[in-house]
C-alpha cells in the first residue's frame, strides 16, 4: 500500500520539520518512503509544502499526486492543493489559522486548532508539531514512540537544544486527538 | 484633496512577488517613475537580470528582454547598436553584474555603451537561496559563507562600481542606498540623471544601489533597513562617482 | 501648522514589513489584526494626524499606499 | 536499518563525495542544485579540503581543472544552463585525460527554463556537448541511495580511465529524501597518477596540454581517446532490468521517469499486461547490447522520457530495426503519474494488438 | 563567367551574409576563421552596419541576441572552442526563438586542439550542444559557391522558422579559394517581426524571454518548439547525390570529406565498381528520407568522416537496420586523398563481395 | 675570461618560435632566470595561455599545465588551492588576460590568490594575426579596427592592471616595459618581487609587461622597441602600482 | 586532368600572390580551380606557400597531395616540400636564394635566378611574379594574357599602383623561359 | 680603460632583428652577409673594442649571445 500526505504552510510554521519527522519514522519502522520538498519558483516567501510517501514496496513517483491526506497549516495552502486530494481522503486543518473550508464534498475534514493549543500551552513555534502528533494520532501512519525514540538523531546536533519541546508539542498533539476521537 | 502619490503609469497593475521589505519593488518603483517623467515608455527597452528580478518584464509596462545570467550588459550592447535611437537600461543583481558578469559588464562600460546599468547590491545571491556574493561583507554569514566570509579565503567585497569609475568610458556612476525615504529619492534622482545622460548619447551610466534582502539577511525588513545604513553604507560608500557633465 | 493628508493601504497588496511604520513622523500607522489574503497582517492608517508628508509611501515596496493632501 | 539515515539527494551526493576522497570542490549557485555546494561549504572545512564558489561556472570548472592536475579529487555541480557554459572546459578535461566529476542536476529547457525536473539534456550528456571527438562516461542513478552509490564510483571511474565523469540527475533526483546507507569509500587498485604536476622535482618535468600541432600526432591521440571509449563501452554499461522475464513490452527509461514507469509496470502487471522496464543506469555507455539481447524475443520497446526524446536514438540505434519502438514524452517539468504511462502501455498493447 | 571572382571562403561567407541584409556582426578572434571578422570589419564600415569585436565568445553570442531581439539580421562566426562557449547563449536564442546566424569553422578537437580541417564537432552543432530540448538547423556546403548561396538562404529559414541556424564548415571550407558567383539577394516572402523590441510605441508592450514557471505553459512550449523542428525536418533536408542510379555502394559524407569522396567515386569508378555518393547539404534536419528511399535498392553504404564517427548514427538511424553500413574516419587534421577512400571502398568491396 | 651571460638552467635547449624581436621570449628568459635565481624549479608550476606564447611548455624545463583561452587564473587557483606549497604562475596575454579573461583575472586578484600573474602587454592579439585587443591604442590600426580604434566606438584602452591595484586582495601589482636593456633588467626585478611575494605567502602578484609585436605593429624589430617606449609607455605607464611589502 | 601546383616561400616574398594570379587566370579560361593558402601553425613567420589546383572537372581535393609542380623560393620550402612532389613532376627553384638541390632523382630540376632578375631589372620586391612568367612560360597552365588582361580585377582597388610592375615582372620571366627553353 | 669582453653569437638562433646592434655602445656587431637556415642573415660580432656590458645580451630575444668578460 502506498500512502501519500502533503503537509502545507507559510514559509516558517515549520511544517516541513514535521513531515520529515514522518518520513524518519516511517524509514525506522522498516517501510519504503520519500520526502520531498516543494518545489516553488526561485523566489523566497509564500507557501511551503512536502509530500511525504510511505509503501510497503519501492516508491515509484515522489509527487504529490492524489495524496491520501493532506495537512493544512493557512488559507493559501488549502486554496492550492483541496484539489489535489484523492477522493475520499482526509483533510487535517490548523482552524486557529484556516478560515476557509474545502468546498469538496467527497474527503473527510478534521478540524485542529492547533496555533491556538501551541499558544495556550508551549509557544506558537510548535504548532507544526502538535500538528503532528495530532496526525499521527490519528492516522497512525507511524508511532509516535518512533519519532520521540529517535529525536536526537532526526534533530541533530545543531538543533538538538530543541528534542524536549517537541516531544511536548508532538505529545499535546496525541492527547488531543486521543480526546477527540 | 490631491493624490500626491500613486503608482507609476508604466508599471502594471500586478502585485510583487517578492518578499516583505524587499528593495527590488521600490528601485522598480524608482525606475518607473523615472520612465514615466522623461516619457520614454514608447522607446525604452529594459533588460532584467536572471536574478530576484527575472520577472521584471512581469510588471513594467514597456518592451522587455529577459538576458543569460551576467549578460545583460551585453544583451543591452547588442539591443544599442542596432538601435542606437532606442534607450537601453538593464537591471542587475550583484551576482549578476560582479560575478559572472563582470567581464561584461566592465567591457560595455570600457566602450562607453550608450546603455543604463541599475545594479542592485543586496550583498547575496537572491533567487538561489542567500549565497556569497561577490559584494558579500567580511564575516556576513550566508548559505556558502557559513562561516562568515573571510578575506584571506574568499577575497574582499568587490566594489565594481568603483572599478567602473575609473574608466573613461562610463559617463554617469553613482552608488546609492534604499536606507531612507530621502535616500530613495536621491536614487531616484540619480536613476534620472543615468538616463538622461544616456539620451544625450554621452555614454555608459550606472546607479549602484544598496538594497536590503530581508530574507537572505534573517532581519525583519525595518532591521534589514537599517542594517543598510549601518553596514552596508560603510563598505559601499554613497555618492557621485563620475559625473562628465558636471566637468564640463 | 501642518498640511493636512489622508493615505490608503491596499489591503491586499499590503505585506506588513511595517517600514511605513518605521517612518512615519506622526505614528498614524499599525499594523492592524486582520489577515489578508496572502497570510499578512496589514497595515492600517490610524488617525487623522498625517501631514501628508508621503515618506510611508515612499518606502513601501508594495506601492500599497497612496496620499493625498488638502490643496 | 540502524545506520540509514534519511538524506537529500544533493546532500547524499556531497557526503559520497566527501567520502570517496574529494578534497576540491569548485562551483557557482544554480537552482535545484544549491544544497549540494551549501553542504559543502560545511563539510569541506571539517574534512580540510578546498570549497571555493567560483565567480562563474566557467571559473569553477577551470579551477576543476587545476585540481585535477595536481592530483587531487575535484568535482563541479550546476543545472543545465551552468552546464553549457561549462562545454568547453568539459572538452578541455576530456582532451586533457583529467579525471573530474561533473554533476548536471537538469531543469527544464532550453533558455531559463524552468526549474521543475526535466531531461532535456541528455543528448548533451551523451555526446559530448563541447567540441571535439571525446564522450564522457553519464551516470543517471533513480534513487538516493544509488546516487550516493555512483557517486563514489564515478570517482573510480574517473581515475580509472583518466577521464571527467558525468552524473546526470532530473531535478527530482537533487530535491527527493530518502532512506540511504553512507557506505566507507572502498579501496580498490587505482593507476598511479603519474601525469600529475606538482613540481619536478626528481623526475624530469611534464607538461599537461590540448594542443597538437602536428597532424598525425593529433589523429593519434583521437584515435587513442577512441580506443578509451571503446574500452569502456565494453566495461561500463550497467543496467536494471525489472519483470523482463516474461515481458512482451519493454518500458525503456532512466533517471525519476524510469521510477514512474517501474509503477507504471506494477500497474500494468495488475491489468494482466506482461510488462517489463529496463533501465539504463550509465546512459554513455549505453546499454546497448542489453537491448540488443532482449530484442531477440521482445518486439516491443516504449521509450519514456521527460523531453520530447533524446535517448529514443541510443534505443533506436541498438535495436538496428529488429523491433519496434514507440516514443512517450512529457517536457516542461512536468512529471507524470504511473497511472498515466500506464495508459499509454495500454493504448499501445491494444493497437500494436501484442498478445497478453 | 565574368561575375565569377576569386574567393576565399570566410570572405564568400561575410559578403554573402552582407547580401543577406546582415547588418551586425559580433565576433571574437579565433583561428581558422578570422578572416571573416576582418572581412566584416571593413565592410560592415561601407554599408552602415555594425561590427563590433565582443570581449569574448559568450558576450558575442549575446549581442546577437540583442540584436536579433532589435528584428535586425544578425550573426556571430567563431571555431570550435568558441562554439562551445556559445552553447548557453544559443539554447536562449532557440528558447526565444530569435533567428540568427553561428558559423562554427571547425578545428581539430577536444580541447584547443589543432587548427587543421575537421569534422568533430557535428554531434555538438546536430545534436544541440547547449541544454534542454532544441535543435537549429545546420548547414554544411561543400564548395566555396554553396557556402555563398547557403549563407544567404540560411538568413531566410533562421527568419521564416525564428530559429537560430548554424553553417558547419570544417576548417578547409574557411582557407580554400574557388570561383564565386556573388549572387543578390532573392527577395522572398518573409513572415512579419511581430515580436521584435523596439519600444512600444502606439502598440501593447511586448517581452522576450525563456523563462516559464508554469508546468503547463513551458511543456506546450516545448511541443510547440518540438512541432517546428518536426515541420523544418519535413521541408529543410537538402542533399547531393552523385552517382547513384546504379550503385552498388553507397558512401556518405559531407563538407571537405565529401568532395574528397566524390573524388573517390570517379576513381572507384574507373576501376569499375559501381559506387555513388550522398552528400547530406543539411545536418539537421538529416536527409533521413533519402537515405531511407536509396537503403530500399541499395544494401551497402560507407560513412566516412574527418573524425572518429559522429555522423554515422543518423545514417544507422536512417537505415534502420535495412542495409549494411561501415565506417572510415580519419581525425585530428588528416585530409586523406581521394585515392585513399578509393583503397577504403576497394576493400569494402571485395570483403562485402558486392557485386560489380 | 669569465662568462657572464648564458640561456637559464630552466630553459629547455630549444629556439624560440617566436617572430625576430618578440619580445615573449625575453619575457620568458627573464622569468626563468628568475626560476633559477629563487632555486624554485621543482616546485613550481607554470600556466601558458591561449596566445603566441601557448607552447612556452616547450621552452621552460619546469612543469606546466595549458588552460583555455582566459582561463590561466582559474586554472591556477585551482592548483593553488589543491597544492598551497607549491609555486604557480600564469602566462597571458592581453587578449587572454584582459577581454575574455577579464573576469578570472579580476577575481583571482580580489581573492588575493597566492599565485603570480606574467601579463604581456603587446596592444594586439598577436596568435590570431593582429586583431584589436582591449590594449590597443587609439587610432591603432589592426585587422579588426582597420580605420584605427575609435574611442566612440571601441572605447578606450583597458587598463585591466590599473584597475586590480585598487583591489584589496592583490599584494604587487606593477607594469614595466622591455624598451631598453635597463627596462628589461628591471622587469626582471619585478617579476622576482612577484614570485617572492608568492613565496611570502602576501596575496595576489601581478607584473604587466609592455611587449613588442614587430609582426603585428608591422615595423622593424627595432622600431617596434622605440614604439613601445614613444607610445606605449604613454598610454600605460610604467612603474609599481601597488606593494603591500612597502607600507609595513 | 587535376594539375596541383605548390608555390612556396618565407612569408613577404609575395608567392601567395603568384598563385592566387594563375588561379583567377585558369578561372578565366573557364577551368575549375582551387587556391588553398598553406595552414600553418597560429605563429607569424616562416615558410608559407599555396597550392593551385587547376582541372577541367569538379575538383575534390584541393590540399596538395602528389603536386605535379613545385614552385620554391628559398631553402626551407625545399627541404618541407620536396618529398610531396609527384613522380616526374617539375620543381622550379629560386636559385638566387635556394643553396640546396632536391636530392630525388625522380623530378625534373627548373632553375631560374629570379632574386637576381629582379635585382637587376625592377627590384627584388617583385622577384615572385618573375618567378610566375617564368613558371607559366614554360608550363602553359594558364596564358600570361590572361593574367596581364585581368590584372586590375586580380589587383583590386587597393593595390591598382602596382599593375604596370606586375605586369612588367610577368614579361620578365617569361623572357626568361623563352631564352632558355 | 673600460673592462674588455667578448661575445659570441649562435648563427642558427638568430633572427637577424638587430636589436643587439642597435644597443651596443661599441658598434661591435653587425648583420653579416652569410644566410642561416631559417633564412636570416644572422649577426656577427667584428670587433674586440667589446666592453663585456652584456647589453645585447639583455635584449637579444633569441638568447644567441653569450657574454664574456676579463676578470
Ligand atoms: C548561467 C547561470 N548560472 C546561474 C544561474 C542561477 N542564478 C540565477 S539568479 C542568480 C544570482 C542571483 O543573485 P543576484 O544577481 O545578486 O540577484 P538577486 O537575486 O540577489 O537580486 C544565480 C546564480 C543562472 N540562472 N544561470
Ligand atoms: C575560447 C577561445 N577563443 C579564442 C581563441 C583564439 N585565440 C587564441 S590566442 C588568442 C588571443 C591572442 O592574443 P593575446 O592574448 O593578446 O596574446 P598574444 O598572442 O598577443 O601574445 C585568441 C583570440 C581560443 N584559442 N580559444
Ligand atoms: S530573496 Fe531577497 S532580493 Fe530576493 S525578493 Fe526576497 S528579499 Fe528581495
Ligand atoms: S510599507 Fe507597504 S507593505 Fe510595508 S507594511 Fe506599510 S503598507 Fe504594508
Ligand atoms: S605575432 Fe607578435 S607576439 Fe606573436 S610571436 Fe610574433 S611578434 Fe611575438
Ligand atoms: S638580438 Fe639576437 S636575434 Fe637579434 S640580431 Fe642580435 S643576435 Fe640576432
Amino acid at each position: 500500500m502506498l500512502i501519500k500526505t502533503v503537509m502545507s504552510g507559510i514559509g516558517g510554521q515549520g511544517i516541513l520539520f514535521s513531515g520529515l519527522c514522518m518520513a524518519w519514522a516511517a524509514m525506522y519502522e522498516g517501510h519504503f518512503v520519500t520526502y520531498l520538498p516543494s518545489y516553488g519558483a526561485e523566489m523566497r516567501g509564500g507557501v511551503t509544502s512536502c509530500t511525504i510517501a510511505i509503501s510497503d514496496e519501492e516508491i515509484a513517483s515522489p509527487i504529490p499526486s492524489a495524496p491520501d491526506y493532506l495537512v493544512l497549516m493557512d488559507n493559501l495552502s488549502l486554496a492550492r492543493l483541496q484539489s489535489q486530494c484523492a477522493s475520499g481522503g482526509e483533510v487535517f486543518i490548523n482552524t486557529s489559522i484556516v478560515s476557509d473550508r474545502p468546498i469538496r464534498g467527497d474527503i473527510e475534514l478534521v478540524e485542529i486548532p492547533v496555533t491556538d493549543l501551541a499558544e495556550s500551552s508551549i509557544g506558537v513555534r510548535y504548532a507544526n508539531m502538535i500538528m503532528l502528533g495530532a496526525f499521527i494520532g490519528r492516522t497512525h501512519l507511524v508511532k509516535a514512540s518512533t519519532i520521540i525514540g529517535n529525536m536526537d538523531k532526526i534533530l541533530g546536533k545543531e538543533k538538538a537544544r530543541f528534542k524536549d519541546k517537541n516531544i511536548e508539542a508532538i505529545n499535546i498533539g496525541l492527547e488531543y486527538t486521543s480526546k477527540e476521537t | 484633496m490631491k493624490k500626491v502619490f500613486t503608482k507609476p503609469k508604466c508599471l502594471k497593475d500586478i502585485p510583487f512577488h517578492y518578499c516583505p521589505g524587499c528593495g527590488h519593488s521600490i528601485i522598480h518603483r524608482l525606475v518607473a517613475e523615472v520612465i514615466d517623467e522623461l516619457k520614454i515608455s514608447d522607446c525604452v527597452i529594459g533588460i532584467p537580470p536572471a536574478g530576484c528580478a527575472v520577472l521584471a518584464y512581469n510588471y513594467f509596462d514597456i518592451d522587455m528582454c529577459e538576458a543569460p545570467h551576467g549578460r545583460g550588459c551585453a544583451v543591452a550592447t547588442g539591443f544599442k547598436r542596432a538601435q542606437p535611437d532606442k534607450i537601453i537600461f538593464t537591471y542587475q543583481g550583484d551576482g549578476d553584474m560582479a560575478a559572472i558578469g563582470t567581464a561584461e559588464t566592465l567591457h560595455a562600460a570600457n566602450r562607453g555603451e550608450r546603455i543604463t546599468a541599475v545594479f542592485v547590491n543586496n550583498a547575496v545571491y537572491g533567487m538561489t537561496g542567500g549565497q556569497m556574493a561577490p559584494t558579500t561583507m567580511i564575516e556576513q554569514k550566508t548559505t556558502t559563507s557559513p562561516f562568515g566570509r573571510r578575506s584571506e579565503v574568499e577575497g574582499y567585497p568587490l566594489l565594481i562600481t568603483d572599478l567602473i569609475a575609473t574608466l573613461k568610458g562610463p559617463a554617469y556612476v553613482a552608488r546609492h542606498s534604499l536606507a531612507t525615504p530621502a535616500k530613495i529619492l536621491a536614487t531616484k534622482k540619480s536613476i534620472k540623471k543615468a538616463f538622461e545622460v544616456q539620451i544625450k548619447g554621452l555614454g555608459f551610466s550606472l546607479v549602484e544601489v544598496l538594497s536590503p534582502c530581508p530574507t537572505n539577511w534573517k532581519l525583519s525588513a525595518v532591521d534589514a533597513y537599517k542594517f543598510l545604513e549601518s553596514k552596508m553604507e560603510k563598505e559601499f560608500p554613497i555618492g557621485v562617482l563620475k559625473d562628465v557633465t558636471k566637468r564640463k | 501648522m501642518a498640511l493636512r493628508g489622508r493615505i490608503t493601504i491596499n489591503d491586499n497588496l499590503c505585506k506588513s514589513c511595517e517600514l511605513c511604520i518605521s517612518v512615519c513622523p506622526e505614528e498614524a500607522i499599525r499594523i492592524s489584526d486582520g489577515i489578508n489574503y496572502k497570510g499578512y497582517h496589514p497595515a492600517e492608517f490610524i488617525k487623522d494626524m498625517c501631514r501628508g508628508c508621503a515618506l510611508c509611501s515612499i518606502v513601501c515596496p508594495e506601492i500599497a499606499i497612496e496620499v493625498y493632501r488638502e490643496r | 536499518m540502524k545506520d540509514k539515515v534519511l538524506m537529500k539527494g544533493t546532500d547524499a551526493l556531497a557526503e559520497a563525495a566527501i567520502q570517496a576522497g574529494c578534497r576540491c570542490y569548485f562551483g557557482y549557485p544554480i537552482t535545484p542544485q544549491n544544497e549540494l555546494p551549501e553542504y559543502m561549504a560545511r563539510r569541506m572545512a571539517e574534512v580540510g579540503g578546498v570549497f571555493l564558489q567560483g565567480e562563474s561556472e566557467i571559473a569553477s570548472i577551470n579551477m576543476v581543472l587545476g585540481a585535477a592536475a595536481s592530483g587531487v579529487r575535484a568535482m563541479t555541480s550546476s543545472s543545465s544552463p551552468g552546464i553549457s557554459l561549462k562545454q568547453e572546459g568539459i572538452s578541455f578535461l576530456a582532451a586533457m585525460e583529467l579525471p573530474a566529476l561533473i554533476v548536471n542536476i537538469m531543469r527544464g529547457g532550453p533558455g531559463l527554463g524552468k526549474i521543475a525536473p526535466n531531461q532535456g539534456d541528455y543528448y548533451q550528456a551523451t555526446r559530448g556537448g563541447g567540441h571535439g571527438d571525446y564522450r564522457t562516461p553519464v551516470f543517471a542513478p533513480a534513487s538516493i541511495q544509488e546516487l550516493y552509490d555512483i557517486t563514489m564510483y564515478a570517482f573510480d571511474v574517473a581515475d580509472i580511465y583518466r577521464t571527467p565523469v558525468m552524473i546526470l540527475g532530473d531535478g527530482m533526483m537533487g530535491q527527493i529524501v530518502e532512506p540511504t546507507i553512507c557506505r566507507k569509500r572502498q579501496k580498490i587498485d587505482l593507476p598511479p597518477k603519474d601525469y600529475i604536476l606538482d613540481g619536478a622535482r626528481k623526475r624530469p618535468s611534464r607538461i599537461i596540454r590540448s594542443l597538437i600541432l602536428d597532424t598525425l600526432e593529433m589523429e593519434e591521440h583521437n584515435w587513442k581517446l577512441k580506443r578509451k571509449y571503446d574500452l569502456m563501452r565494453g566495461k561500463l554499461p550497467q543496467h536494471e532490468e525489472f519483470m523482463m522475464a516474461d515481458a512482451k513490452l519493454i518500458i525503456v527509461a532512466y533517471g525519476t521517469a524510469a521510477r514512474i514507469a517501474k509503477g507504471a509496470v506494477k500497474r500494468a502487471r495488475r491489468e494482466g499486461l506482461a510488462v517489463g522496464l529496463l533501465r539504463p543506469i550509465t546512459l554513455w555507455p549505453f546499454p546497448t547490447q542489453a537491448i540488443q539481447e532482449i530484442a531477440k524475443k521482445v518486439k516491443h520497446f516504449l521509450v519514456f522520457e521527460m523531453s520530447t526524446g533524446q535517448m529514443i536514438d541510443d534505443v533506436l540505434l541498438a535495436l538496428g530495426g529488429k523491433a519496434e519502438c514507440e516514443f512517450y514524452g512529457r517536457p516542461g517539468g512536468v512529471v507524470p503519474t504511473p497511472m498515466e504511462i500506464t495508459r499509454i502501455v495500454g493504448r499501445y498493447w491494444v493497437q500494436k494488438e501484442i498478445l497478453g
